[in-house]
């Protein structure tokens, strides 16, 4: 349905049964005059609003979104405000990094006899919408392709020494883990070597042979945790790096996994490569016939050649800034500790620090360019650790039906804020939704958008604790960081 | 699906500024809408009428209603519905008056939102699916928390309704604040006297089941089916044996023990029995200042208790009991006024409160009913008595008037010249609050009989002064509001009438109870008007000060109106929930448990389908709030009625580039 | 009979600039570190590097776009029976002529594997069709082999020239351009570049010199049937997909993928019916509202996919493969399963004891989350299909059918099994 | 650059033919029988198929799904669909009332081979809704009665409420020609026929294998265990005939999800005999 062009613009209210749409009848008992904009649909508590109710309208043309339901200690039902407070406190937070002005949306507190607060809410807040005017429509925005973050003069300068020489304890690991697997574990996800000496691949060891063939090393990119979930009810262990640990820590906070199950090895771990990074050094489709790491150094022979790369210049972005090289909760540590640096001071990643430095439609195009390449695999999803969906994830159900199988940017964007916000405070940060993505596209930096929030809004960061529980699956009756927002 | 949409003019309500023929002209063109008509009153009897004959007529299998608020007549369009042979939720309202009609003169704008209004009230219609209630039983026994007067006559009259009551009251003897004051308000007669009977019918109550010395631990289930554990605190005195004779509290040798029933005016023994009527009247230990339970050395009351009911051994005890419904009684407690520096903050001995006064008034109280100063044990000759002494004060955030205060203090001062025909009493005062039946008249007998001096001003500063002869005087500064000039008054006692507030731990019990509470530990009722004494949780009700202050007479009454409802509940064998609650679609559901860990109700549980963890909803438990909808990321959880697919067809009608 | 020109890179641009007027020309564009074959303007043909990339994803979208209406539906109400609905549909095929430029000769092959189901079954595909023959195909024959390239297993070649319609190599100075089709040399023609008859053996050096570049050839033999007798041997299957994350990217990169699903959007009113890309990975693609899924395991899924590829599409086809070689479901595979070392563990091992064994029932499946230990830890079955392997008929090896335990490569397991 | 504009209507098999629901029969709780029948005069006059064929029937907006054509081909009113109650089509299918239009894309598939079995003696089995395509050729060869020997039906359904085409019953209970058993998983109160599982009662009649083809359709666990009951019997696989069901989405064997082996379920079947199926991967 079109607005009612030069009057109106279009605005949605998600108003709670009992105190907010009970406060905006009471405004029209009182015949309190509103602007004629807003449209309330009822909803039976603030907290059954999905934020991507919110993001599903300001994507699709909304002008503004208003959710208001009982004021906190209020709720209905106890707590449903408390839940909604933290979530929609997030999402504003998170609106503006896909070039969506934060203003457009609010969401606020009206009990059932507040007619006149109601009145000067509505007021203000379809006032503000107009101040901004309508929204840009993702059809007018240019387009960008590139990456520019991306690029070597760009990256970011990791935060302590990565490397890639030999792991002298990886004939130990191996040892360890042989001596598991007499003891009773069926098998123990590793990597081995892949179809060429560039690319390395997970394994499920189950005899001493296989584990003979284990690899340690830059390439080892893949974060097994991913695996763990469909051993269920199987005794059996991972290998893993400091990022890998926190997918099962987080596995394990979330009962998705037994800890009785997994044995956890770790060991420590130098950095991996974002294989791009290495394949950009050497002829385009060259046979890789060896490769050799010392040190720092990575030395490719591709065509009768050597190439050499720097893990300086061919680290994974999320290695840079990583703080947790040993694992952070091991049954078996092989070898000596990494150091553990302290974090950045600037924890952005350089997707991050491009985007902040954009317009928001700079922004809208940015990942219009971007989404635009999507062929909609969800690879990205396949390869989260986090996605418990699985099989199930509304990304092809009818029911719910938040996505059509159209070939459209809008579809494909909305699919990763989706996902985004399903991992909004469970996103371990290992990116592996952006490595698996065949098409390179940068969707890792929507999980940060969200991480870095709930960091500064809960410090809280997911996989560190197997006692934690993901902010937004929580509350506290006082926020001490989420301030009422001001409506006009 | 044959959708009929009927728009309502409401009189002039709403035709006067929406084109109601043209939404209905509109309403046509949307999917599945049969047949669209406006009518003058839709929901009166021609109206309702209507709406069946067109379900008849036109094969309807849904009807949207666009007229007032759905608060106002869904129930009643429902039942329409129902009547013409459709399930009762096979209906929806847009309400075109309060959002629409009545908040805008803007015709044309009015007419394109009431039409849109109708169009996601038509989307979210074809989506419906016919709901059915589920059935099930009733456990038929109520339990009471709280022993004061509001819980006592709840308890009672359930009872003498046949209704088994359990009842669980903190402290050692129930009676709550009443049982503590001399006199009430406006006959001036004897507290005790009133609620002693009454106590004595809770004992003696064969369908009451009394845990006193006891406190809820928690409460599991729903309206129907609640499960409770009660921790009987240890009294270290076996009840079966005590018979109350009072020869341990005399030889007891600890003395020195605060007296809470006296408000610590006085002291008291370590064992002790709080007052001579106290139901049960039963001798407890004060572990913190029990002598053989601090030094391991006396035993003085086990030597001498002629039933050998002491155990120093004891501990506390878990009890269940299962009921049906809950009745919150637990009243109030004064705020924490030392947090007011003018007042002394309690560094002045003869500053009370007007709770400590009324046991110095009582003949069983400290004093014996003699009014002593505890500075010096002297009767005083000027009483000044301060309200609003956290009452009605935005600066400490106690924005709420306390109620009762204006009327106990008339009473107190009253009382003290009735104690002291020589004593002077000042009443400093702000508004003077006396609504009930013979209220005025009783402030007023204050001040034209008795004499008491009513000063309309804020007391800023008190001030200790110590006199000539030593003793302690107290300067108090107001301005007089009413005359425009400072006032003086220096007294020798002041009583402070302070603010009340919910009772220590209401928030952590209606926590238990799954209620709402407000920030000053007053529990929430379901609605303002209409449900006063409901809660949002269903087979919760409260009575008395728990959800605000009121005074004995009001306090009594809800507390029979919480009985009221609770007879009413059990009037059926079978009680029924709405249907419009959380359904987990078995085949989405990966079993991760994040509904069960967010739902308010405890309503999810985990189970195991065919050897995979599954969510599943206690349907009546669930009260379908949604929040496992919103948290659910496969959306294998949804309310029936607010469904994921519902409100996202009511977000793409609206939003569509 | 072919046609040979040449042209210089800017008559090359030249001509693709004037081809935009008349052609939608999908050629190949940069996007982030992905390129990807888009429809461009004349003004955006300017790049030749740009233009020669090797693209991420194939070019099926040009006959199969991601998406696309197959029939849209509108209504009117009866105006005296608002209930009863007067609908008329509209199926919007065809499409407009459309050149694709810069595709490799696997590509290309990759259209003609598509035809057989879309245009020579009982049905043909009228969508398919239209843009089928509104499309002209422009191939770059390959300068060199990536290291993931198989073509040459499956019987194509980096200067093929199966299912194009102009083939053009890159040579000193400029390019040589062939006409392979009818259409191809009508196109070039037009184009009115000089003859490159002069320079064809330079082309013909070009494409010895990639040929020489790709990996050792295949070795294997009888695939399709040996594919087929590994179909009951799950041990393998598991064993093989244990990795796979089973997300699609290989179906969705891949040019022979066929495979489409069809939803309704917005109401009998106004909506439309789509046709969209679908994977045989995804464990929804065969399940049935029911609740059953013959296809539950990520193992039977990929099994299905191989076997499509490698066994039933052979069969049905004389003996083409379902896949052109390109290898990009290896190169984006996020955990580097490579599809080489499927079919050749398949089809080496022991596949002739295990197709001579009699067809015994299937095993019965066991709940999904034990699948794996179970069928480990179980004999498999050791069976196949007596007809489907032709080759098999050696000695029968009594031995062989009581304790073959079809492995990978033949090995059989240790018993290692000790809980 | 012009649209080249389609010129395969008429002939688009993507493109379904509008039709009108004529009736709707509740068979049971969860089974509705729809009736439909072309807008297009025309193409109904030529509209023909074989028993065993089925249909893509569709409501606009909700999408498409496949059922059998549940009228013998005689029947020239109307072609009707049962449906089960199950996903999101079938509930817009059962929303259906008559009058409404819906898209029907028919005939696919092949059909039951009944001219081979001219002479012999058939058996019929039906379980619950697999009750439907033994409808239509079980209607099909009591027109042409004299063509075969006996004919035979075993149908079973859950509980009485379950059975569908009520209407029918005592027509087939009564026919001259047929020799009708019902059965009905567990007891049930005034139930006069046979109580107990498909495959028991089968064995209990135990029809005799020569010269007698088996037809059955069900659910597949009633299908794997009556298959095993025939082959007990001594039916050979070449005379027991089943239909198979997929998930369908083009029906035209392009899509790709509804194949086992080299064969597609829209294009090579439903209609498999037990030795053709034994030539296909167990992929059930």
């Amino acid at each position: 349905m079109s607005v009612l062009s030069g009057k109106e613009l279009r605005i949605v209210g998600f108003l709670c049964n009992w105190c907010s749409y009970g406060g905006a009848d009471t405004a029209g008992t009182a015949r309190a005059a509103q602007p004629t904009d807003l449209r309330i649909i009822r909803v039976p508590c603030s907290g059954r609003v999905n934020p991507l109710f919110v993001l599903k309208a300001l994507m699709n043309g909304a002008d503004g979104v208003l959710v208001s339901g009982c004021h906190p200690r209020d709720c209905h039902y106890s707590a449903g405000n408390f839940y909604a407070r933290r979530r929609l406190e997030i999402l504003k937070e998170f609106l503006p990094i896909v070039g969506i002005d934060p203003a457009r949306f609010e969401y606020t507190w009206v009990s059932a006899s507040e007619g006149q607060r109601w009145k000067e809410v509505v007021t203000s807040f379809t006032e503000r919408i107009h101040r901004l005017g309508p929204a840009p429509k993702w059809a007018d925005v240019t387009p960008r392709y590139d990456m520019p973050f991306s690029a070597p003069e760009n990256r970011l300068e990791p935060i302590r020494p990565l490397g890639c020489g030999a792991n002298p304890s990886l004939p130990e690991l191996r040892e360890s883990i042989k001596k598991a697997l007499a003891e009773g574990l069926e098998g123990v996800l590793g990597w081995k070597a892949g179809f060429d000496p560039l690319h390395v691949e997970p394994v499920f060891m189950q005899t001493p042979e296989e584990v003979d063939h284990l690899v340690w090393g830059p390439f080892n990119v893949h974060n097994l945790a991913n695996f763990l979930p469909q051993y269920k009810g199987r005794r059996i262990g991972v290998v893993v790096k400091g990022c890998d640990s926190k997918g099962v820590i987080e596995l394990l906070a979330e009962k998705l996994i037994d800890k009785d199950d997994v044995t956890i090895f770790g060991m420590g771990c130098n950095g991996t490569v974002d294989l791009n990074r290495v394949l950009e050094k050497l002829p385009e489709g060259a046979s890789v016939e060896d490769v050799k790491c010392s040190g720092n150094t990575i030395r490719v022979t591709a065509g009768g050649q050597e190439y050499t790369v720097s893990m300086q210049d061919a680290a994974q972005d999320k290695c840079r800034q990583c703080t947790n090289p040993n694992a952070v909760l091991s049954d078996v540590f092989v070898g000596p500790r990494v150091t553990e640096p302290m974090p950045p001071a600037d924890g952005r990643s350089g997707a991050l620090r491009f985007l902040d430095e954009l317009s928001l439609e700079e922004r809208m195009g940015f990942w219009k360019g971007q989404m635009e390449r999507c062929i909609s695999c969800h690879a990205c999803r396949s390869a989260c650790p986090m996605c418990v969906c699985r099989d199930h994830c509304v990304s092809d159900a009818r029911d719910p039906a938040w996505l059509t199988r159209e070939d459209d940017v809008v579809q494909k964007l909305f699919f990763q804020l989706i996902h985004a916000q399903h991992l909004a405070g469970r996103c371990t940060g290992c990116g592996e939704c952006q490595r698996a993505c065949p098409m390179g596209i940068p969707v890792f930096a929507l999980k940060q958008q969200f991480g870095r929030k709930i960091k500064q809004i809960f410090g809280y960061g997911a996989g560190m604790d197997v006692n934690g529980v993901p902010p937004l699956l929580a509350y506290q009756v006082e926020e001490p960081n989420i301030k009422e927002h001001e409506l006009s | 699906m044959k959708i009929g949409v009927f728009v309502c003019h409401c009189g002039s309500n709403i035709e006067a500024t929406v084109d109601t023929a043209e939404v209905a002209r509109i309403a046509l063109t949307y999917p599945d809408v049969a047949h669209a008509e406006d009518s003058m009153y839709t929901c009166s009897e021609p109206g309702q009428d209507n709406i069946v004959n067109a379900i008849k007529k036109y094969g309807l299998d849904g009807v949207v209603v666009a007229s007032c608020s759905p608060r106002m007549h869904e129930q009643t369009f429902r039942r329409t519905v129902e009547r013409a042979g459709l399930n009762r939720y096979m209906f929806e309202m847009a309400n075109i008056r309060e959002h629409v009609s009545w908040i805008g003169k803007d015709r044309e704008a009015n007419t394109n939102k009431a039409a849109e209004l109708v169009r996601l009230a038509v989307e979210k219609l074809r989506r419906d699916a016919p709901l059915h209630s589920k059935q099930f039983d009733v456990t038929k026994r109520v339990l009471v928390i709280g022993g004061g007067v509001a819980g006592i006559q709840a308890a009672l009259d359930c009872a003498d309704g046949g209704i088994e009551v359990v009842m669980v009251e903190r402290e050692s003897t129930i009676g709550g604040k009443m049982a503590k004051l001399d006199k009430t308000f406006p006959t001036v007669d004897c507290s005790s006297c009133v609620l002693s009977p009454k106590m004595v019918d809770v004992a003696q109550h064969p369908k009451i089941k009394l845990y006193a010395y006891s406190e809820v631990e928690s409460i599991s289930g729903f309206v129907g089916n609640f499960t409770v554990t009660i921790r009987k605190k240890t009294a270290y005195v076996d009840w079966d044996k005590c018979t109350g004779c009072g020869t341990c509290t005399e030889k007891c040798p600890a003395r020195h023990s605060p007296d809470p029933f006296n408000e610590c005016v006085g002291e008291t023994t370590a064992i002790n029995i709080p007052f001579p009527q106290a139901i049960p009247k039963k001798a407890v230990i004060d572990a913190r200042y029990c002598r053989k339970l601090t030094t391991g050395k006396c035993g003085v009351c086990a030597r001498v208790c002629p039933t050998g009911a002491i155990n120093y051994e004891m501990k506390d005890e878990i009890v269940t009991e299962q009921v049906g419904a809950v009745v919150a009684a637990t009243g109030y407690d004064l705020m924490d006024w030392t947090i007011m520096g003018e007042y002394g903050g309690g560094r002045f001995p003869d500053v009370i409160t007007s709770l400590q006064y009324e046991r110095m008034l009582s003949a069983n109280g400290p004093t014996a009913g003699h009014i002593k100063r505890p500075s010096d044990g002297r009767e005083p000759g000027v009483v000044a008595f301060i309200q609003c002494v956290g009452s009605r004060d935005r600066s400490i955030d106690r924005p709420y008037c306390s109620g009762f205060c204006c009327m106990y203090t008339a009473k107190q001062a009253i009382l003290t010249r009735d104690h002291m025909p020589e004593s002077r009493s000042f009443v400093f005062y702000m508004d003077i609050r006396a609504p009930g039946k013979m209220y005025d008249e009783f402030t007023r007998r204050a001040v034209e009989e008795y004499g008491v001096q009513y000063v309309r001003g804020r007391v800023s500063a008190i001030q200790p002064i110590r006199r000539a002869d030593g003793s302690l005087g107290y300067i108090l500064r107001a301005a007089d509001t009413l005359l425009g000039e400072p006032v003086e008054v220096e007294a020798d006692m002041v009583v402070l009438a302070v603010g009340i507030e919910g009772a220590h731990g209401a928030g952590e019990l209606a926590e238990k109870l799954r209620i709402s509470y407000d920030k000053y530990g007053f529990f929430m009722e379901r609605h303002v008007k209409l449900a006063p004494v409901e809660t949002n949780t269903a087979g919760v009700y409260l009575a008395g000060v728990c959800q605000g202050a009121k005074d004995i007479p009001a306090s009594v009454a809800q507390g029979s109106a919480a009985a009221a409802k609770v007879l009413s509940l059990f009037s059926r064998d079978k009680l029924e929930n709405d249907p419009q609650i959380a359904q987990v679609d078995i085949k989405r559901c990966v079993g991760c448990g994040k509904c069960v860990d967010v739902c308010p109700y405890g309503a999810i549980k985990k189970i195991d389908f065919r050897g995979q963890p599954k969510a599943e909803v206690v349907e009546t438990v669930c009260q379908g709030c949604g929040v496992c909808n919103a948290t659910c990321p496969q959306g294998a959880i949804q309310v029936s009625h607010f469904t994921d697919n519902q409100i996202l067809a009511e977000v793409n009608a609206l939003c569509q580039f | 009979m072919s046609t040979f020109y040449f042209a210089a890179p800017d008559a090359l641009l030249g001509w693709l600039k004037k081809l935009a007027a008349d052609y939608r020309v999908l050629a190949p564009r940069r996007e982030g570190r992905s390129v990807m074959f888009r429809p461009r303007t004349a003004d955006e043909l300017t790049d030749m590097d740009e233009l020669l990339r090797r693209a991420t994803a194939s070019p099926k979208g040009a006959v199969i776009p991601h998406s696309e209406t197959l029939v849209r539906f509108s209504s009117t109400k009866d105006a005296e029976n608002p209930a009863r609905l007067d609908t008329t549909l509209d199926a919007p095929c065809g499409d407009v002529p459309t050149v694709l430029f810069g595709c490799r000769p696997c590509d290309a092959r990759g259209f003609v594997v598509l035809d057989r189901p879309y245009l020579e079954g009982r049905f043909k595909d009228p969508y398919y069709a239209a843009r089928r023959e509104a499309l002209v195909i422009i191939a770059q024959a390959c300068p060199t082999a990536f290291s993931t390239c198989f073509c040459h297993w499956v019987g194509g070649s980096p200067a093929g020239r199966e299912g194009s319609d102009i083939l053009f190599t890159a040579v000193d100075g400029g390019f040589v351009l062939e006409s392979v089709t009818e259409k191809g040399a009508k196109l070039l023609e037009a184009a009115g570049f000089a003859s490159g008859e002069d320079r064809r053996n330079e082309a013909e050096a070009a494409h010895r010199k990639a040929e020489a570049s790709l990996g050792a050839p295949s070795t294997l033999e009888n695939i399709p049937a040996r594919v087929a007798a590994r179909f009951r041997d799950e041990a393998f299957w598991i064993k093989e997909t244990e990795k796979c994350l089973s997300c699609g990217a290989c179906t969705y990169l891949c040019p022979t993928c066929q495979c489409f699903t069809i939803t309704d959007e917005g109401s009998q009113l106004d909506g439309r019916r789509i046709r969209s890309w679908d994977t045989c990975m995804s464990p929804l693609f065969t399940l049935e509202t029911s609740g059953h899924n013959p296809r539950t395991e990520k193992f039977k899924r990929m099994r299905n996919r191989i076997s499509h590829k490698f066994s039933y599409y052979p069969q049905s086809y004389d003996g083409e493969y379902s896949c052109v070689g390109c290898g990009r479901c290896v190169v984006s595979c996020p955990i580097s399963l490579d599809i080489r070392q499927v079919v050749k563990h398949a089809v080496e091992g022991a596949p002739e004891a295990v197709a001579e064994a009699a067809p015994v029932p299937a095993p019965k499946p066991a709940p999904a989350r034990v699948k794996a230990s179970s069928a480990a830890s179980e004999p498999a079955s050791p069976a196949g299909e007596p007809k489907a392997a032709p080759g098999a008929e050696a000695a029968p090896k009594a031995s062989a059918k009581s304790e073959a335990r079809p492995r990978t490569g033949g090995k059989s397991k240790s018993g290692k099994k000790s809980r | 650059m012009s649209e080249h504009h389609c010129t395969c209507h008429g002939n688009n098999p993507y493109l379904p033919e509008v039709a009108t629901v004529v009736e709707t029969v509740q068979e049971t709780p969860t089974i509705k029988t729809i009736r439909v029948r072309f807008d297009n005069e025309e193409a109904w006059e030529k509209f023909r198929y074989e028993p065993g064929q089925v249909g893509q029937l569709s409501v606009f907006g909700a999408g498409e799904s496949t059922f059998v054509i549940n009228t013998p081909p005689s029947c020239r009113d109307y072609i009707q669909f049962s449906v089960l109650l199950a996903g999101e089509v079938t509930h817009a299918i059962h929303k259906l009332q008559a009058g409404d239009k819906v898209g029907v894309r028919a005939p696919l598939g092949n059909w039951f081979p009944y001219n081979d079995w001219k002479g012999k003696n058939v058996f019929f089995v039906g379980g619950g809704i697999g009750m439907a395509p033994i409808r239509t050729i079980m209607l099909h060869l009591l027109e042409h009665a004299s063509d075969y020997g006996q004919i035979s039906l075993l149908y079973g359904a859950r509980s009485p409420q379950d059975m569908a085409y009520q209407a029918d019953l005592p027509g087939w209970l009564s026919h001259e020609h047929l020799k009708t058993t019902l059965t009905i998983d567990r007891e049930a109160e005034g139930w006069p026929h046979k109580v107990g599982l498909i495959p028991n009662v089968l064995k209990e009649i135990g029809p005799r294998p020569d010269n007698t083809i088996a037809v059955l359709c069900g659910p597949p666990i009633m299908i794997k265990f009556t298959l095993a009951a025939f082959q007990e019997l001594g039916f050979k696989d070449e005379n027991i005939v089943t239909t198979l069901e997929r998930r369908m989405k083009c029906g035209i064997g392009i899509c790709g999800r509804c194949n086992i082996g080299g064969k597609y379920v829209c294009l090579d079947g439903p209609v498999f005999t037990q030795a053709q199926l034994n030539q296909l991967p167990p992929e059930m």
